[in-house]
């Protein structure tokens, strides 16, 4: 146990923390304005899914990471039409929408998975490389942490400041929040509640697709049918555990990043406690955290219900 | 004469892509131009089913008659236990750790790779710089852990003092979790890393040396993965039609009992070749693993084998 | 003078509902215009319409002598027609600032809001309104929320602005204010359309255009018409008013509150030593700004608030530890004075909703089983007795106007409750008409010998109906008057908790 | 002019057209995508119908995979009429495996038909458990049922895993065993009704039923079928209407889980016999489904619980003859919910010819 705690592991756990949660921060904050405009979508797991098999597609076709990441989003903004469809315009039940989509992701998946891919030459892929940025890398324990990561991991960083000042300090973020709160405030001021709610689906699918087409990219030398492995889900509790507030949420996925790269380096380094217990601590700990911290919720009032005039 | 025609169904655990299920076929493929003239193997298998569903689709085969072999490629002996004794005639076969041994026409086969795993294991102790070597598993279990122990054995026979890293990642398949806990044990001071489960990206990162379990997969990161630990189905599927042509002269099915694999010596498991490391291994330790495995396969060194979870 | 709007034969139908048949209306500029009708009449499907929410089946729409195309409230809000809803629409967790400007594109990309700070703070000089920009809308009183609302549609540039039922959940003192606003932006030119139930505010009004059943049956200048007259329009005939019964007289002790303290979550006083009895064939009156403790005091007397301290006591024994349940059982009747919230299940249809609260009472069961038959029969003589219009007694009451959702809950609460009433605002929102007959009812049972707890913001409604009357401010009782022995100028100073040398309790 | 107008009650032969051709849409995509995938849509369909209906067997195995889907479904259907959002069926399933799989071993002495009994109610237990955890977190610290029962779902699996694992539940044997328990006492396992093999159908398919008869009755024709209903409504109105609805939300809980509980139990004792978590996975989520293809009314989660445990059963018989892959299968689950979904807000509305009005 003492080993965890000397210089270079605890540099090691960090920058693993860092890895872990990089691929969810980019869905966390997807969905996040998804939900703050009322849309209650847990496909994020279908959609992580669909944003990694289509990146691995390109990727392996074209040889371009960047090419596969950009075709990978946009398909995912464009399969959003269906949430939104069945959302808005239907204005049916969203969270049997979502179970649906997530169904179908992973039933597409495995589907296309067993006719194309099984029982072929394994296609060669560029995925994205970790970077040393030159100098800072050196700088002792924050170095290795910070400046030797994936060049999105910072853009990952970046994105709860965006989100929170898109959210917070733009006309349209207030505007998207107006629509989660009380749609019909936005409505008898003229403005499309449908159009917002749309473009905030299509934005927060996009994120989760940038997310999977990462984790794919990032993180993975091949395609696997179950690739994303709960991390949708995992943003969905960080979403409800971090309140529905940005940095809250960062803070949610940080923890859950840092006490699975705590289990991790606890099982390489042989601490005698059977690995389910960090396996399990995750989810245990957000269960206290979430019992235990009662604030007052900022869950949007309309989340989840759909909108319409009559 | 006419040639012999044997059908056989298998019945996945997992998809081709996994090299247990795609080696299979490979072996099938070799023996069935092996056997032509004499016998026509062909085969059938199923996408990935367990449970009742295994059991039906075992059923279904089984019902129609028309084959010789219902293969299970896992643990399916719950399901053989309800089928055999109502399809007496047909040969059963059940693959890897956690089955039941049922004798009579259940034929158990087993993959012991801690021969090969011992080389690699050799491997690895001559060409750590750290001293410290790693092993990234799925879960614990019988047939991983004798290939674990043997690899540990294996490099601490050349170098006593070496440390090692292990860990498990609970899933078959969550890539993203097995690359994550490559980096933590390379971090840890590994520089040798042998991936159980697949994904060579982070000792591409790190540009260390890593080795491949059951196929040879130097393809996919022909700069890291040295060798892998292989394994054949060929001697396994001989012995098995054998034994079922010996059923249809006449003499009754008589599985086995105790778990059955085929060693080193005969076929059944190997190492993969170096491909690009053939030029970056010194000669001596080339030298020295292809005498080990000489006296393996002569029976002149026998690898201990270890089944005791590893730490 | 000029027509700032008119609408000739306007026409919208909800399915096989006529909401409004063929509405002519003039609006001319810088007038009160006061729409008035029974409930369900068509005032707010006119508005809506007239605001771009709803589009008129048929009928053309004149604004400044142009033909307007309203397809959606951004027309409207071009045009310079400006809405306050029946009901609020605001976000309660936004700043007054944010609800006002969100949507409008001078709140610029970065939400530059000193620009907007200064245009608010301009027209909250011209109107007299005083409010904090930058409190949160849950923090506001109802008045202060309805500032906000009309400051949403002056922000616009609203040269017409209608106001549905803007005085509903207002006090007196702040209906008096929002007409002197109202007054106000008539003298800088500005039309106003004003949907009211209140006679009182109904006569401070330029003219009034009566709807009966969709159709605008009449417009009248107000100056030369009266509030009967207008009301007997209104419903086709004259509506009486009731008044108590002075034959019988309060006697007895039915309900007696002892001191009763009550803190919020912030340990504020909303209830402070609380002391009052209500008799035999008594209604006693509570009069009080709204947010006074009213609502905390009919909940901790129905038993779903806890008291901090004191105590109250039912037919002279006192209530130990006060459910819900033992208040129901114990033959309390409540009228709670937000009807879908507290008092119905929106989903159920009337038969349900007629025996909430009592769907494990032995005359509706048979075991754990509802009596589906017993159900029906009831609810077929209580639509008949309590003439609610619905289509059928499974049809959800989500579905049915607020007075006839009223009067569900008071069969319901007249059926079951023996001795003791509490109501509270048993006619907001409800018209003349049907306002009447749910004092009627309420009078009904005085005469029956009940004990009558009626808070109610009209205070002439309660002078005309109260054995006597309480007036509560910021939790306390600031006395207990005759209505024969007070005024209206006395309840008003006792109300704004100004009454010092005029403290006093009658028993 | 011809207009989309909502209805006001609800028409039994809309209703049916509308879900008719949400069926039809499903399969048609279905068939669509295989076509395009090269395979054989009316050989695949053919064979799914066979494997699902074709012989008494058939028929049988399809009612054997509907059992959990039932009991499940019924559960969530408890939960969600009164909007509470138990989605820990997942959870609680595993709860009631393992309680029940605990029972059998407690059980030794006890006559057949007790120990049946006491395993049943170890599996209720076990899923009411996990329920009223969740339930109880809510009442008291105002947790979100919603993320507390996917937590608890985690949580549960991981411990079973530890069972499993290393664990004392752990099969010790000839070889050290991937994850499963030894096979359950066989002289526990629960009773047969009919057939064998692929059409075997356990005891728990009685249990299914009266499950549903009981929950058809307690929604709609009782007093506690009352306050759900009222609670999912209006919660606030029913606690000023003198009912306990923390009291209420708790037994909510209770039943939703423990109806989960039991398929766990059913599924371990009747068809699986070994503890083992990839034979319990999936039937809560696909619980969940059936609950809201059924409309979450009882009588329609048995219709869909038998569409979907036929499409299981028959899926199988699909995959060997025509060799669909197995993904076709969850895609399909996907798209009939996705129509299904799409058709329960058309029951909503009627198309209506209306003359123009000058
Ligand atoms: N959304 C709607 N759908 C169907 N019918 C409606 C709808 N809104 C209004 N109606 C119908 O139109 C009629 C007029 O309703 P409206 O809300 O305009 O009445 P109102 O005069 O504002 O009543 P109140 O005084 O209670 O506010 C009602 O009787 C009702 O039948
Ligand atoms: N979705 C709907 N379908 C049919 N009729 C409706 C619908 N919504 C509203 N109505 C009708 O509209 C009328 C007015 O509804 P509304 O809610 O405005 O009532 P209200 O009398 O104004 O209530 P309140 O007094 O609470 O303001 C009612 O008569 C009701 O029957
Ligand atoms: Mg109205
Ligand atoms: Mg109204």
């Amino acid at each position: 146990m003492l080993e965890l705690l000397q210089g270079p592991m605890l540099v090691s756990i960090l920058a693993a923390m860092v890895r872990i949660a990089t691929p969810l921060l980019f869905s966390a904050m997807g969905e996040l304005v998804t939900q703050r405009a009322g849309i209650w979508n847990i496909s994020v797991e279908g959609t992580m899914l669909l944003g990694a098999v289509v990146a691995y597609v390109v990727a392996s076709t074209t040889g371009s990471p960047w090419l596969a990441l950009l075709v990978a989003i946009l398909a995912c903004a464009l399969i959003s039409l269906i949430m939104s469809f069945v959302t808005i315009v239907l204005k049916a039940e969203q969270f049997v929408a979502g179970l649906a989509l997530n169904l179908l992701a992973s039933g597409l998946t495995l589907f296309w998975f067993q006719n194309y891919v099984i029982g072929r030459e394994p296609p060669k892929f560029a995925g994205f490389e970790q970077v040393d940025i030159p100098y800072l890398s050196d700088i002792p324990v924050l170095g290795p942490v910070l400046f030797s990561q994936r060049l999105l991991t910072y853009v990952s960083f970046l994105l709860p400041v965006l989100v929170w000042f898109f959210l917070y300090r733009t006309r349209y973020g207030l505007e998207i929040r107006c629509v989660g709160e009380n749609p019909k405030a936005l409505d008898v001021k003229g403005l499309g509640v449908g159009r917002r709610q749309c473009l905030a689906i299509m934005f927060g699918s996009l994120m989760s697709g940038f997310g999977g087409a990462f984790l794919m990219l990032g993180y993975s030398d091949r395609f696997v049918p179950d690739l994303i492995a709960g991390r949708g889900w995992l943003v969905v509790v960080a979403i409800i555990a971090g309140n529905w507030m940005p940095f809250r949420i960062v803070g949610a996925i940080f923890i859950f990043a840092l006490l699975e790269a705590v289990g991790i380096h606890a099982q390489v380094v042989g601490v005698a406690i059977p690995h389910h217990f960090f396996l399990v601590l995750p989810y245990v700990a957000s269960l206290i955290l979430l019992a235990g911290l009662r604030s007052r919720t900022h869950q949007p009032v309309g989340l989840g219900v759909p909108y319409s005039r009559e | 004469a006419e040639p012999q025609k044997l059908k056989i169904a298998i019945i996945m655990e997992s998809n081709l892509d996994v090299g247990w299920s795609s080696t299979l076929i490979e072996s099938l493929n070799k023996i069935k131009a092996q056997l032509a003239g004499t016998i026509d193997v062909s085969w059938e298998h199923t996408d990935p089913m367990w449970g009742d569903d295994a059991e039906n689709a075992m059923r279904f085969y089984a019902e129609s008659g028309e084959y010789d072999i219902i293969w299970g490629h896992g643990r399916y002996s719950d399901q053989v236990k309800k089928l055999n004794a109502e399809f007496p005639d047909t040969m059963f076969v059940v693959a890897g750790s956690g089955n039941l041994p049922l004798g009579g026409n259940q034929y158990w086969l087993y993959k012991r790779q801690y021969e090969s795993s011992y080389l690699l294991g050799m491997l690895a102790g001559r060409t750590t710089k750290t001293g410290v070597i790693g092993l990234v598993g799925t879960f614990a279990a019988d047939d991983v852990n004798d290939e674990i122990n043997a690899y540990f054995d294996g490099a601490r026979s050349v170098r006593p003092e070496i440390m090692h890293r292990l860990s498990f990642i609970g899933s078959w398949s969550d890539n993203a979790l097995a690359a994550e806990h490559a980096n933590v044990q390379i971090a840890a001071g590994a520089d040798v890393v042998f991936m159980l489960t697949d994904n060579f990206k982070p000792c591409q990162e790190h540009k260390i040396m890593c080795f491949a379990n059951i196929t040879d997969q130097s393809k996919s990161a022909p700069d890291a993965i040295a060798s892998s630990a292989i394994i054949d189905w060929q001697p396994d599927l001989t012995w098995l039609i054998e034994e079922w042509q010996k059923h249809k002269a006449g003499v009754a099915f008589n599985g086995n009992i105790e778990p059955k694999w085929f060693s080193m010596a005969q076929g059944g498991v190997d190492i993969a070749p170096f491909h690009e490391f053939d030029t970056k291994l010194p000669d001596a330790v080339k030298l020295e693993l292809a005498t080990m495995r000489q006296k393996i396969i002569s029976g002149e060194f026998v690898v201990p084998m270890n089944t005791a979870e590893p730490k | 003078m000029e027509n700032l709007l008119s609408v000739q034969n306007l026409t919208k139908r909800f399915g096989p509902v006529i909401a409004n048949d063929g509405v002519n209306l003039e609006v001319r500029k810088g007038e009160i215009h006061c729409l008035f009708g029974e409930n369900g009449a068509g005032k707010s499907t006119l508005s809506s319409c007239l605001y771009g929410y709803y589009r008129a089946d048929s009928g053309v729409i004149r604004f400044k002598g142009e033909v307007a195309e309203l397809n959606s409230p951004a027309d409207a809000l071009r045009l310079g027609i400006g809405m306050v809803h029946q009901h609020f629409v605001l976000v309660a967790n936004f700043t007054v600032l944010e609800n006002i400007i969100v949507g409008s594109a001078d709140a610029g990309m970065f939400l530059t809001k000193s620009k907007a700070r200064q245009k608010i703070g301009e027209l909250c000089d011209a109107c007299g309104i005083k409010i904090d920009l930058d409190r949160e809308i849950w923090q506001l009183s109802v008045g202060e929320q309805q500032w906000v609302e009309i400051l949403k549609a002056l922000y616009f540039g609203a040269e017409l602005l209608i106001l549905d039922e803007p005085t509903a959940v207002l006090t007196p003192q702040q209906s008096d204010q929002l007409f002197r606003i109202l007054d106000g932006m008539r003298r800088r030119g500005l039309s106003i359309i004003l949907i009211s139930h209140k006679l009182r505010e109904v006569m401070q009004s330029d003219r009034v255009t009566i709807l009966r059943k969709g159709k605008a049956i009449a417009t009248v200048e107000t100056s030369q018409t009266t509030a009967e007259a207008i009301t007997s329009l209104m419903v086709g005939h004259k509506v009486s008013k009731h008044v108590k019964d002075r034959s019988v007289q309060p006697s007895g002790e039915v309900l007696a509150v002892d001191r009763a303290c009550a803190t919020g979550d912030w340990g504020e006083d909303l209830l402070k030593d609380v002391s009052f009895n209500i008799g035999r064939h008594e209604i006693l009156g509570l009069a009080g700004v709204a947010g006074n403790g009213q609502k905390e005091l009919f909940e901790a007397l129905m038993g779903v608030r806890t008291l901090s301290s004191g105590t109250f006591s039912l037919e002279g024994e006192v209530i130990a530890k006060p459910t819900a349940r033992e208040m129901l059982d114990r033959g309390v009747g409540f009228v709670p004075d937000d009807r879908f919230l507290e008092g119905l299940i929106p989903e159920f249809g009337t038969a349900e909703n007629l025996i909430l609260g009592w769907q494990r009472a032995r005359d509706y069961c048979r075991g754990p089983f509802l009596d589906r038959r017993k159900m029906e029969d009831l609810a077929r003589r209580k639509i008949e007795e309590f003439k609610v219009v619905t289509a059928s007694p499974e049809l959800p009451v989500e579905r049915l106007s607020g007075g006839n959702a009223q009067r569900v809950i008071l069969a319901r609460e007249f059926l079951h409750s023996r001795g003791l009433l509490l109501a509270n605002q048993p006619t907001r929102g409800l018209d003349v008409a049907a306002s009447e007959f749910v004092y009627e009812k309420i009078l009904e049972k005085r005469s029956a010998g009940f004990a009558v707890l009626l808070a109610s913001e009209e205070l002439d409604d309660l002078l005309r109906l109260c054995d006597r009357i309480a007036v509560i401010f910021k939790g306390r009782i600031m006395g207990i008057v005759r209505p024969e022995e007070t005024t209206l100028l006395e309840l008003g100073m006792m109300m704004a908790g100004d009454a010092k040398d005029l403290q006093r309790t009658v028993q | 002019m011809i207009s989309i107008q909502r209805r006001s009650g609800n028409s039994p032969g809309w209703n049916a057209a509308c879900y008719s051709a949400a069926l039809l849409g499903a399969l048609l995509s279905s068939a669509l995508l295989l076509a395009l995938s090269g395979g054989d849509p009316a050989k695949a369909f053919s064979a799914l119908l066979v494997g699902a209906f074709g012989s008494q067997n058939a028929l049988l195995g399809s009612l054997s995979k509907a059992t959990p889907l039932l009991l499940v479904g019924l559960g969530t259907v408890i939960a969600f009429r009164a909007k509470i959002w138990n989605i820990g069926q997942e959870g609680q399933v595993f709860a009631g495996a393992m309680m029940a799989y605990w029972a059998s071993l407690m059980v030794g002495g006890l006559p057949y038909w007790m120990a049946l009994g006491v395993i049943a109610l170890a599996g209720l237990l076990g899923g009411a458990a996990l329920g009223m955890l969740a339930g109880y977190l809510k009442t008291r610290f105002a947790t979100s049922e919603v993320i507390s029962t996917v937590m608890l779902n985690y949580i549960v699996i991981f411990f079973l895993a530890y069972l499993l694992d290393g664990g004392p539940w752990m099969e010790t044997g000839v070889t050290v065993a991937y994850h499963q328990s030894p096979p359950v006492n066989p002289a526990l396992e629960w009773p047969v009704l009919f057939g064998q093999g692929a059409g075997k159908l356990h005891i728990g398919f009685l249990f299914a039923l009266a499950a549903s008869v009981f929950c058809a009755v307690l929604i709609e024709r009782t007093s506690l079928g009352y306050e759900i209903r009222a609670f999912g409504s209006n919660p606030t109105a029913l606690r000023f209407r003198g009912t306990n609805i923390r009291r209420l939300l708790l037994v909510v809980m209770l039943m939703s889980g423990a109806l989960a509980g039991l398929a766990g139990a059913g599924d371990l004792f009747g068809t699986s016999h070994r503890l083992r978590a990839e034979t319990l996975l999936g039937i809560g989520s696909s619980g969940i489904v059936v609950a809201m293809v059924g409309g979450l009314r009882p009588t329609g989660v048995m219709l869909a619980a038998l569409f979907f445990g036929a499409l299981k059963a028959g899926a199988i018989y699909m995959r060997l003859q025509s060799g669909t892959p197995a993904g076709l299968v969850s895609a399909m689950e996907g798209l009939v919910l996705l129509f299904f979904l799409c058709a329960a807000v058309a029951t909503k509305f009627k198309i209506v010819r209306n003359h123009v009005h000058a």
